[in-house]
């Protein structure tokens, strides 16, 4: 049922506070006045509170189970974050207020940069992009800005490997940048040959993940910032996968000239049903002078300060100075954590991933059979030609069993495959679980396909067609059809 | 062991031994350790997180509601408390992006009522589920009008809100996309004459307010009778007077976008807020973002996937549309909520009754001897004249618990000795009293 | 899965401040020394988070859906007043702070206690019990303490009707008095000639709800009350059912000497899956001397005062001054409706039902097919006889459907009975809606009977065997067995 | 209509029509219209509900936790975040008592556990699903006692919070039940030979505090030796308490009831805060309130149900065990989550740290010349001699937001010049020394 058929005309559940202002002419030429009144539903308090609460229960969440999705770092969201940042000193501020009236929202701004420059071993930071994407397009405007002033107008290229995220070519491109992809090694990792080909003194920037999203460390970092510093071009880090490093390394010390993070993932900032997330980004000195403007500041009185003052600055990428609520959470977060929690997270993370690992290689053969690190790639490749059986029927067996499945069909270069990453705050106990229930469809599989095939069915939709919703697609609820 | 991480001392022991190494330094072959410890403090218990974190709002100067003045692109509405309390359900707030439908139906089901709110109220046909915010919005909308008419150049309202114009020429800087500003006649409305003589062959697109960052209604109509068809007709809207004011969609706008911070979100200086973007089913293949539609289960129930996946970038990658990934689901979510609750009668006496005071004030200050510097039509806020030690003033009103109207000059640098007045149905008549004693 | 088969030992989910007090010896003797740890779950924050929030999902509520309860005014709970509960100047004070310095409190006890008497029409009032059982505890001694004041100590009898709740007799006999039970006449009401022949100088008190719990107005009311005083007992009001009567009448100006309310019914506070809830006790003037101390006093500068100084008192039914953050509740909730909104309360309750009444009167008949008040009793008892289908079975298929079944085979005078009360904030809608679903439950049971003594179906647990239960009782978890 | 209402007047008349009447006050037969309205303000929209109640609460003076050095029956503790995230899940608030037992699962189920980690801190081997308070339990203890031995007497320790003794005697007062109290002993503990003396073949039952009111823990191993075998041994323990002591079901206590506010529940003022019930088996039938056992479903699924309900009023009527009905559910809920979330590790840090700065607290106090009033060994309150300005130095404390130990006298009238202190794991070092100083 929709919200549009619990509606029934001039029913209400609003009440606004008494109100004793004259009523004044209204001047708006006729045809600039609204006619017909928005079919917004008509409903009264309970019928909101039933529907929305009924909605979320129809919900998997990280507080419902275990969703075992690679780089997408799924981790517990600790409730007192939520409180802090609900708080009204922090909710009810106007980003037009007086500089001096927003002291604690500054320092705190400030005191969170220092902190994520420390953990990422960069020299300054904007924390104005509202995601991970959008922290790739600060970036790689950076990027384009730091060729373009030291004239050099002939980069035009932006190199990615095979197994980067979707957002890294999407994000290039919408920089203005021809996307070169290059093809992995054997070992997963760039091939190192393939990079020095397609080094050239048209590409502006190497974007890399890492580990990548094979969950596999890119061992030869050192050897690959000296190989893209030489060719003039940037190192960027897509930071989706931070998590696994914490507390042992930092993207700076590695060669990284541009990083961006997502406080949504490694810093247990809720995903909110897709956001709002937070996507920092970082930078070594030499790029400072380009990052968006304002920058936060702090001078020799401890005031706190938004400094617009950054005349080759790439401009702003979105309205204020991005997702603050957000970044409450996060602060919150490093500050319960601290050195020694961060660190934990770092090899708990590590621990989990190379467990689970252990575990599913019983089961199906792990793509690239290394030690990981966060996360693994493994393939049912060899059950489907088997037995028709597909990683997506998998999947959504899986939901029938209560977890949520691993990110699918990514990253592009293995086939039916699942990316899995526990996160360091799921238990032994539900990852021996989760590999058990596994190893229960692969039998089911084997043994009655069709029941894997046509999963789910304890969810409270059975598998729905998305063919046809996009093929025929209804956008908005129809009214007067049902 | 932390409080968030589950791993006892021999939990760790047994899945060393099954992994097959002895240690947890086994595996981080081949990574450098390149810190001991970060720079960082211990971690901190909740009572002392709390604590710190109280302290530090606290040192943020908050005003009651009703001694709110200022606007300029985020408002102070009166937001019902179901809103946060069905909002906060962690069920929405844990959730991921809906990838896997069949357990993601709340999200879905919430997302898709919500574009259809959003198309109700903007009179467009599509509506995506959600951008970052409305300046992101407008640079989305103006790059889905270059991909649609494939021209250069675009005709930006030069009274558009300042933060949009800065960030759609960001976004722009790399694309080749010329963006001209059209400035405003006497009235405050768009000076329909120059907007004329600009479009060219190579126009893809007119970017106005409804209202404008000014308050001021501009002529949607006249606007689309002034300019080509094939020409896009971007509206950057404020959803609140949508209430009132007649439907873009019914007066030829293209794409409507904006700041839905105003339907039920908080301030919060400035983020999350959320962009809103809608369009005619005809662009709906060049449009960012993720859209929910409906479909059937296989016993033909009822449900919703996204669709058009196609044109994303996860699928697309770098042939996608835009490369937003994560979204702000969770604001649509509050945004559907507010309007739930609020319902069309609701949004409209929100919006008469902001409309209403605006004029209520603006009437006083001219009884003061204030003049408004616009003539035109407006909706909830409007421009006046102020002396020079105006600024001092408002710093005055501070600490007074009043933020009375913005010093435009802070904003919009060329408009000296001018102020932005705004005024939301939380504001009373005794709160404008109060303000004009300030005056 | 219980909480304690997540535990594993020495994992934690807590952290307590840096703590810097030198340890002080233990002189507590080794006897008396725990030796053993209790079996109290070792789990981590998101166990907690996801076991409790999974449970929850397992819960029908008001939030959730209808909630049929007669009696049981399962009306909806409006989320401000939780809101404002929990302020902090609400929760964290201490019952023996010094009363100048909780004088918001002492201000909202007093107003709530003004206010409640207006609604009720009484002279003074407690709002100490805990419940509406408490509360007639509390009525009932004073009724006692008012007999023996005057000297009068023969009465040992409480009349209650055969309709009553049976917390009625239950604190009856709890204050030592014998219970009589008197038959209710033909047409649902007391009997007054049984009443009659009831009364002689042994009776202290007739205990009654108005409207009764068949949901009819004891129309004989002055009447009744008129014999009582004769035969010098006291009228004592069950105020279970005053949502009925709301705006309209007072149990005051009908005769009543003692009223409990249930702040969880009428007033609209949660019911928290059977508490806390709030039962004051007003009473009339001649009796105001014997309630529990303290009561709340304001002196003529407007201090708000505890007032211990009642020397006929009682003495006290609970600690401290009863629930405190139920009466923030219904304090709030009687601002909010205000003298119109309470009245439209006591409206559209009664409308509600009859319109149920008229809706349901088309699949079984209402045992007493008057106009009613607030809920109304019907029965399937020809159903059953013709199917073997019960109340019961009827109310497990509701279940399936998406309802709370309504009170059943309460009151005792009908047979396979359903005590039905929509209360005023349901829809007409959902009234519809839950009149078709039990029509096609009576098809169903007609046309395939086991389908509907099997229900229900589509719970998290199918229907659960309680006389084994019983029988073979297990108390709490047996660690070891699973 | 009321916001709370859905009513609209298209509906009532087409209600008041299927009805078959043409006005609502046609539902009102012979219902006397006594009033025509009340004399009560009109209703306020939640804006202005808000900024009362808010206004209200600021009336009232609230402590820093650590600076609160009163107890007596109502602790300041630390509660964990999600202790009230989680037990404010409206589908937990807006339950009704789990009639329905196939959708009260979550209710039943974590009933269940509350009962179980009742067990097992007591060492008893029932425990109900909850009562209003520790003093209602109390007074319940006692009738179930004296139905259980059906002797009139009941000695009760003299140091048990008079607020317990007081319910206790009221709840006795028509049951012909005579309840004589007991002294203590300079130490503190209660007097045995007293005790000894007083019982007789008319006693059901002997009640005694762990710790006692003013902190002394009494020594239940002897209390049972001195005591008749059939006599019941009652004890009123504080919870957390029980994490550093023997349990009572160890030292034979029969019936062992107490307060759980200690246990995650905010002061409140009082109430609500909850009492729990827990005894042996063999007095199972007799014991007042709601009791969850675990059961099966149709298919052989565990689950959880009511039982024994036959003890209970809406069964028995006049017969039943107690009058209770509505319980402190959700307060149990609290308790649960609270104990799981700290785990028998945690409460045993609070516990050791309750105890440990109590002894610190009064050590110092000791070295500024106080006197303990009592020998025997405290938990984490303790009793100790003031001067006779000592009123006006606590009101002072409290001017400079410190709750001081408590004035006993307002409590206990009999004693003068006496404070009692207390101490938990919230206390600093800190707060501690800042006490001293105002002492």
């Amino acid at each position: 049922m929709t919200i549009f058929e619990l509606s029934k005309e001039h029913r209400k559940g609003y009440k606004l506070p008494h109100y004793n202002i004259e009523t004044q002419e209204i001047n708006i030429p006729g045809h600039l006045l609204r006619k017909e009144k928005p079919k917004i539903p008509e409903v009264t308090e309970i019928d909101v509170v039933r529907h929305y609460t009924n909605l979320a229960t129809k919900n998997y969440a990280v507080d419902v189970g275990f969703y075992p999705l690679g780089s997408c770092t799924m981790k517990y969201n600790p409730k007192i974050n939520e409180d802090v940042s609900n708080f009204e000193g922090f909710t009810m501020i106007h980003p037009h207020q007086p500089q001096e009236t927003v002291q604690g929202a500054l320092k705190l701004m400030f005191e969170l940069k220092e902190m994520l420059c420390e953990i990422t071993g960069m020299d300054e930071m904007t924390l104005q992009p509202s995601a991970g994407a959008h922290g790739e397009l600060t970036g790689i405007l950076i990027t384009r800005a730091y060729h373009l002033s030291r004239g050099d107008h002939k980069r035009k290229k932006a190199i990615v490997p095979d197994s980067a995220h979707g957002t890294n070519p999407a994000s290039a491109a919408m920089a203005g940048y021809d996307v070169i992809e290059i093809k992995s090694g054997p070992d997963g990792r760039i091939d190192l040959k393939a990079l020095e080909e397609a080094l050239d003194d048209e590409v502006a920037v190497l974007m890399l993940t890492n580990p990548n999203t094979l969950g596999l460390f890119e061992k030869d970092i050192l050897k690959i910032a000296e190989m893209v510093h030489n060719a003039g071009a940037l190192l960027y880090y897509d930071g989706a996968n931070l998590n696994a490093l914490l507390g042992r390394t930092r993207p700076g010390d590695m060669g990284f000239d541009i990083v961006h993070l997502n406080l949504h993932k490694t810093f247990s900032t809720p995903h909110g049903m897709g956001g709002p997330g937070s996507g920092p980004v970082g930078v070594k000195k030499f790029l400072s002078e380009f990052l968006p403007v304002p920058i936060l500041t702090k001078d020799s009185k401890n005031n706190y300060k938004l400094d617009y003052s950054r005349k080759n600055s790439i401009g702003t990428m979105r309205s204020y100075y991005g997702n603050f609520n957000v970044m409450v959470r996060a602060y919150a977060y490093i500050k319960s954590m601290g050195k020694d929690g961060l660190k934990q997270v770092g090899e708990m993370a590590v621990l989990n991933a190379n467990y689970l690992r252990k575990k599913i290689e019983k089961i199906m053969p792990i793509a690239y059979p290394d030690v990981c690190m966060h996360e693994f790639v493994a393939t049912c490749e060899q059950l489907t030609k088997e037995t028709g059986v597909k990683a997506l029927d998998i999947a959504k067996r899986l939901l029938d069993y209560g977890f949520h499945a691993p990110t699918m069909y990514f990253p592009l270069i293995v086939h039916e495959d699942f990316m899995i990453e526990p996160t360091e705050t799921e238990s032994k106990d539900t990852l021996d679980k989760f590999a058990e229930v596994l190893e229960t469809i692969f039998k089911e599989a084997r043994e009655k396909s069709e029941l894997v095939k046509n999963a789910p069915y304890t969810t409270p939709v059975k598998r729905l067609d998305d063919v046809t919703a996009s093929r025929k697609p209804i956008f908005r609820f129809k009214f007067g059809e049902g | 062991m932390h409080r968030y991480i589950p791993h006892t001392e021999e939990e760790i022991k047994e899945m060393l031994e099954e992994i097959g190494v002895d240690s947890i330094e086994k595996l981080y072959i081949n990574v450098p350790k390149t810190i001991n410890e970060y720079n960082l403090p211990d971690g901190k218990d909740e009572f002392t997180i709390r604590r710190e974190l109280l302290k530090l709002s606290k040192e943020n100067v908050t005003f009651e509601p009703e001694n709110v003045f200022a606007g300029a692109g985020i408002y102070y509405h009166y937001i019902p408390t179901v809103v946060n309390h069905l909002a906060n359900d962690q069920k929405f707030v844990t959730a991921y992006t809906p990838y896997q439908a069949e357990v993601s139906q709340g999200t879905l089901q919430a997302l898709f009522e919500y574009q259809t709110m959003m198309c109700e109220l903007t009179g467009m046909e599509v509506a995506n589920s959600s951008m970052y915010d409305g300046a992101t919005a407008l640079a989305e909308a103006i790059l889905t009008a270059v991909r649609v008419n494939r021209k250069e150049k675009i005709l930006l309202s030069r009274a558009i809100n300042p933060e949009y114009k800065q960030v759609s020429k960001t976004y722009c800087s790399s694309q080749n996309i010329k963006i001209e500003e059209i400035g405003w006649e006497k009235s405050g409305q768009i000076n329909i004459e120059t907007l004329k003589e600009k479009i060219d062959q190579n126009t893809s697109a007119v970017v106005v307010g409804y209202p404008n960052f000014f308050g001021i209604i501009e002529d949607l109509q006249k606007i689309r009778e002034a300019i080509p068809e094939k020409v896009l007709l971007i509206v950057v809207a404020e959803p609140v007077a949508l209430s009132i004011l007649e439907a873009p969609g019914n007066l030829g706008a293209d794409i409507v976008v904006g700041e839905g911070q105003s339907l039920g979100i908080t301030p919060n200086f400035g983020g999350p807020g959320i962009g809103f973007f809608t369009t005619r089913e005809k662009y709906v293949r060049k449009m960012p973002g993720r859209i929910i539609g409906e479909t059937k289960d296989i016993d033909g129930k009822k449900g919703y996937v996204m669709i058009l996946q196609t044109r994303e970038q996860h699928i697309r990658r770098g042939k996608a549309t835009s490369n937003i990934c994560s979204n702000h689901a969770l604001m649509a979510l509050v945004n559907a909520i507010y309007m739930s609750i609020m319902g069309p009668e609701g949004l409209k006496e929100v919006a008469m009754r902001s409309y209403n005071s605006a004029h209520y004030l603006a009437k006083k200050l001219e009884e003061k001897g204030y003049k408004l510097v616009f003539s035109a039509p407006f909706f909830n806020e409007f421009l006046f004249h102020v002396d020079e030690n105006y600024a001092e003033k408002w710093e005055n009103m501070i600490n007074k618990g009043i933020l009375g109207p913005l010093p435009v000059e802070k904003i919009f640098p060329d408009l000296s000795n001018m102020a932005l007045g705004c005024t939301t149905e939380v504001n009373t008549k005794e709160s404008i009293e109060k303000l004009l004693t300030h005056l």
